[in-house]
């Protein structure tokens, strides 16, 4: 991956009306990097989107693509395929028309059509297609030529606005796959928004996880999952999702429920707090159920109720305070009203500011 | 539902629909009546002897086919003119913005309701100056700027997606040929409908004709029915009522080949 | 988009909007005009010279109030009885099934089509016959059963989820007490602005009065107006001008006090 | 739970047009159950309930409603409460009025309406909103305003048409419990329709997995699991889909890439079979990656992609024969290229007729 810069907002801000729902935002992305915009409905992934694509414009700041910025007038027509939600096919048009209609527009000579055009039908499984009306297509199909609509264009940015949310459950995975495929051969830059963590977490290089016009976070799925900057993302990403208990700092430790949890003092002492109250927050596979305590931290718990999902089951626990927490296994040995054992793995637990909600081990370096 | 509700609220409807039809069917049974039948049992729904009579002296009195070419190139001009003024003007409505487009708005809309007698005589003191009387022209002109299409327009290309014509404006295709290639198309239907309305309306259309179309060798269909209409109610009524029944004649056969067409388009949904 | 497109786009529509607004520029403008001045700069913008000679002399020429409650009083009335008819007829079409229902509608469509000028006699003789002439009710009544203003409210109510609909059915709510607690004030704007819409359509109605309202005492404003204009243009231009001017100030106030109601309902969504 | 059958479809049959979308239907729903109608967009899944609340009419066959026959006019008012996508509350009312119409409408008197809704609103949390227009609330209170506007009604039958897929994904999973709760209190028979294969496995007491207008298989969400019917139900329920494989039965044993699968004989004995080709259905939790052969079953594959859930990894797996298979680790330590080996296991391996997709082994006892 180069390190130019395909995107990048400066300072946007956009407000509809009186709300701001982009604020101040800043951003990178790199060529051929595959972002995904995460977020809750309404926290302005998809007005980011539109942004860049110049379908909304900034109420201030600059939006640059390849370094020019998008208000001038001679920035590059073709740079941008754009892969809306409902995959905006022409309807009065065959597949082949559909990819061929732009390009005739902005006068590619047709032998060039023809070459380019054959090429993405065939890369995208579509020539057996290419004489059907967009009606008369899947829903998989139809986004397949909404990519390749991008593709003949030799759009090097791809812009996609959950372009899985009309495609059955049971073949979105297929459809994800494909994506990822494109992704994976030609190096676009891709933006790309969803609101489901499953879809951002396999497809995305980075994830970049946005709330009330803002991004919170923006990192790998790896460390958006195991080292969240804050309580939002930590509780947005997972699921089931993580476990949030109201702890105490006594004397430098962390107490829960009464049990000490974290044993590693180093750990706690590089944190420098001695005392006051945070959140704990423990994601449910990281807690072990257990017939015996594991160790002297384990929290005596009753099971409550159980959820099997099949591949996992899902356990509500309550401990003696009233609190309860979820875990997950995957070979539940326990039934409801059993007494058992909570071990939270020591080195899983992340620590919350009760105020600023920040995770207070968060570095960038982790 | 009770079964006793359903009945009052079919009730009306036939009730409705009866005082909707009735005049039409007493217009056509009347132009079968003889002068004298008329005049004696108006009311009655069946003749009591059907007689060609009225239209074989409508035959002879005016130029029957003279009329409907006058009726129909009159409506033809009216519709193309009024299809192509509403087309671009609602699709610059929709898709562009400038400076004022909420004021013009207003401006078309409010003219709806500017009663058509008080804005009669300055269009036909325009007319009469570039010298258009007595011809389908002068009675087409002024409807080009008509708001009402427009708005019909509007409403038809309200139901493409939005994310089809960002769509157009991220592939850069220029307006014209987006409205060409892509908008029209899709709207095909709304405008056939809106189209078969508008011809319909003008070749209904009775008041502004009467002013521009004062010869009689360009008289429309509902000019020369006024010929056999007085204020009192005509002085020979079937023959009227015969001219009457060949005016409705044209528009029926619209309706009926373009129905779909124009269910969809006026109550877009209506019934299930 | 380049600019200079736009300005096309621009142009068009502002030539239409002054296509529109010029004849009630016109009317204005010549209705605080001498006789003289008007004769001699007819279609000159602003007046040499400003005066109110002309409604003067209407004032003194006709009983305007007498005029203006008229057209008030027969406005109303067709108004209140084509949002009751409209309403309940929509309303059964829209959430009955009964048998004929889709023939029903296609009459109620098709109705649309006839020329008034057809139907005018063997209303008129109806009318005559049950002694309504010279009222108001004579006037409204052939207008209660209106298929516009069924479509109308049919459209309105198309925009009701049919899920709120389907959980009266399942709590078996009785249709007359879902139409006035639910579906009524849930379409409540778009029966203002249909509302707005038949007033000020039954204000400017011309032909149908002129033939009800023979007396001189139950004239309304466009009938009053008509006496004041010839075929040729009016013997006496700025008093027929003045009198204009006064028929478009009520529907012109109807709008802009109903004009949020009136422009979402017509163009149902329209301009951004 | 009673045995008495709140709902009962004998041979019902639903056709729009010349499309069958509900095909001879038969299903019984006991008294206080909660069944959830899962299966695919356009199944017939939402036709169905409709049927039962009396929305659409069948072509043919009965619907019985507590032993009564939904086409009497007799019959019982007040049975019903459905709640619908949109949750379809009256936009002019507030919530105590949204309550309290239905009541109003059919003539119950006024302090009765209030000690009814009085207790609702409580149950509910939505005494604070009550004076609030539904315009106002959250899609979580809307939901909760709309399962009140069944219980004010004291409805014994609650017909709920995916619920929650108007609410935002964070907050489902709350939503769900608020349903779960209501049922646990109240004891509703519930038919609960959804496309989530999640919700639903959370939720039934048993699953009714629909195809084209037919029920698949109705049975608890363990054994629609574990023991599915056909490889349809096997392939719509789990995430990540099972692993269907081509195999083939040589003397009486399973072969797959040319490993013996099954070291069983008693299990394949049973079976009868002596050869012809299967599929083998695996599910990918049950494919164990190690770096060295576990048994002679273990069959060489190359890492092929690594996709990190947090809580998972999932891992594609080339054969030397080409083909692909996904399994899932919860602490994977390969990495892409690493030469290892996948073992299936073998009491989890499930074999599917290839002509009928029936599972071979399926018995109702299992």
């Amino acid at each position: 991956m180069s390190a130019r810069q395909a995107i990048q907002l400066n300072n946007v801000t956009k407000k509809f009306k009186k709300t701001t729902v982009i604020d101040e935002m800043n951003l990178q992305i790199n060529e051929g990097e595959f972002l995904v915009l995460l977020g809750p409905s309404g926290c302005g992934k998809s007005t980011m989107l539109r942004l860049i694509a110049g379908l909304e414009k900034a109420n201030s700041g600059e939006i640059l693509i390849n370094g020019q910025d998008i208000k001038q007038d001679s920035y590059f027509a073709n740079n941008f395929a754009m892969v809306f939600q409902d995959y905006a096919l022409y309807p009065n048009m065959t597949v082949y028309q559909n990819l061929e209609y732009a390009l005739k527009v902005h006068k590619v000579p047709k032998r060039e059509r023809q070459t380019r055009l054959n090429k993405v039908l065939n890369m995208l499984n579509l020539t057996a297609y290419q004489d059907r009306l967009p009606g008369q297509l899947s829903g998989g199909q139809k986004q397949r030529v909404a990519l390749g609509r991008g593709m003949v264009k030799k759009s090097n940015i791809f812009l996609l606005d959950e372009p899985l949310s009309n495609i059955d459950v049971q073949l979105r995975e297929k459809a994800r796959d494909e994506i990822k495929s494109m992704h994976d051969t030609s190096h676009q830059t891709i933006v790309y928004v969803t609101h489901d963590q499953l879809e951002a977490m396999s497809l995305g290089d980075r994830i970049a996880i946005m709330n009330n016009g803002v991004i919170q976070m923006i990192d790998t799925p790896n460390n958006i999952y195991n080292n969240p900057i804050n309580l939002f993302v930590a509780e947005f990403v997972g699921v089931p999702q993580i476990n949030t208990l109201t702890g105490e700092i006594i004397d430098g430790q962390v107490y829960f429920a009464g049990y000490s949890l974290i044993a590693d003092y180093s750990r706690l002492n590089k944190l420098g707090l001695i005392s006051g109250n945070i959140y704990i927050g423990i994601r449910p596979e990281n807690i072990h159920v257990s017939e015996q305590p594991q160790n002297a931290a384990s929290i005596p718990v009753i099971v409550d109720k159980i959820v099997d999902y099949g591949r996992y089951q899902e356990l509500m626990l309550i401990i003696a305070n009233g609190q309860l927490i979820k875990a997950t296994t995957t070979n539940n040995q326990f039934v409801i009203e059993d007494n058992v054992y909570a071990t939270l793995v020591d080195k899983k637990i992340l620590l919350f500011n009760q105020q600023t909600k920040q995770n207070i081990e968060y570095s960038l370096e982790n | 539902m009770p079964k006793s509700k359903i009945s009052a609220w079919h009730l009306l409807l036939m009730l409705l629909s009866l005082m909707l039809l009735l005049p039409v069917v007493f217009m056509i049974s009347n132009s079968f009546k003889t002068l004298q039948d008329s005049y004696h049992s108006m009311l009655q729904i069946m003749p009591s002897r059907i007689t060609l009579v009225n239209y074989q002296t409508l035959a002879k009195q005016v130029h029957l086919l003279t009329i409907i070419w006058n009726t129909f190139f009159m409506a033809t001009l009216v519709t193309l003119g009024k299809i192509i003024t509403g087309l671009l003007s609602a699709y610059a409505f929709k898709y562009f913005s400038f400076t004022g487009k909420k004021w013009l708005y207003l401006i078309f809309v409010s003219t709806i309701f500017v009663p058509f007698t008080v804005v009669m005589i300055p269009n036909y003191l325009v007319i009469s100056k570039i010298n258009l009387l007595n011809t389908a022209f002068g009675v087409a002109l002024p409807q080009l700027a008509d708001a009402t299409g427009i708005m019909l327009f509007l409403s038809a290309m309200d139901k493409i997606p939005v994310s089809l014509t960002e769509t157009l404006q991220v592939d850069r295709i220029p307006a014209h040929k987006a409205l060409r290639d892509v908008i029209m198309p899709i709207i095909r239907p709304s405008i056939i409908s809106i189209g078969a309305i508008f011809f319909i309306n003008s070749w209904n259309e009775y008041v502004w004709p009467t002013l521009i179309l004062k010869d009689k060798n360009s008289f429309t269909l509902p000019l020369a029915l006024q010929n056999y209409i007085s204020n009192e109610g005509g002085t020979n009524f079937p023959l009227a009522m015969a001219l009457s029944t060949i005016t409705i004649m044209v528009p029926l056969l619209i309706y009926l080949v373009f129905q779909r067409y124009i269910l969809n388009s006026i109550s877009s949904s209506g019934l299930k």
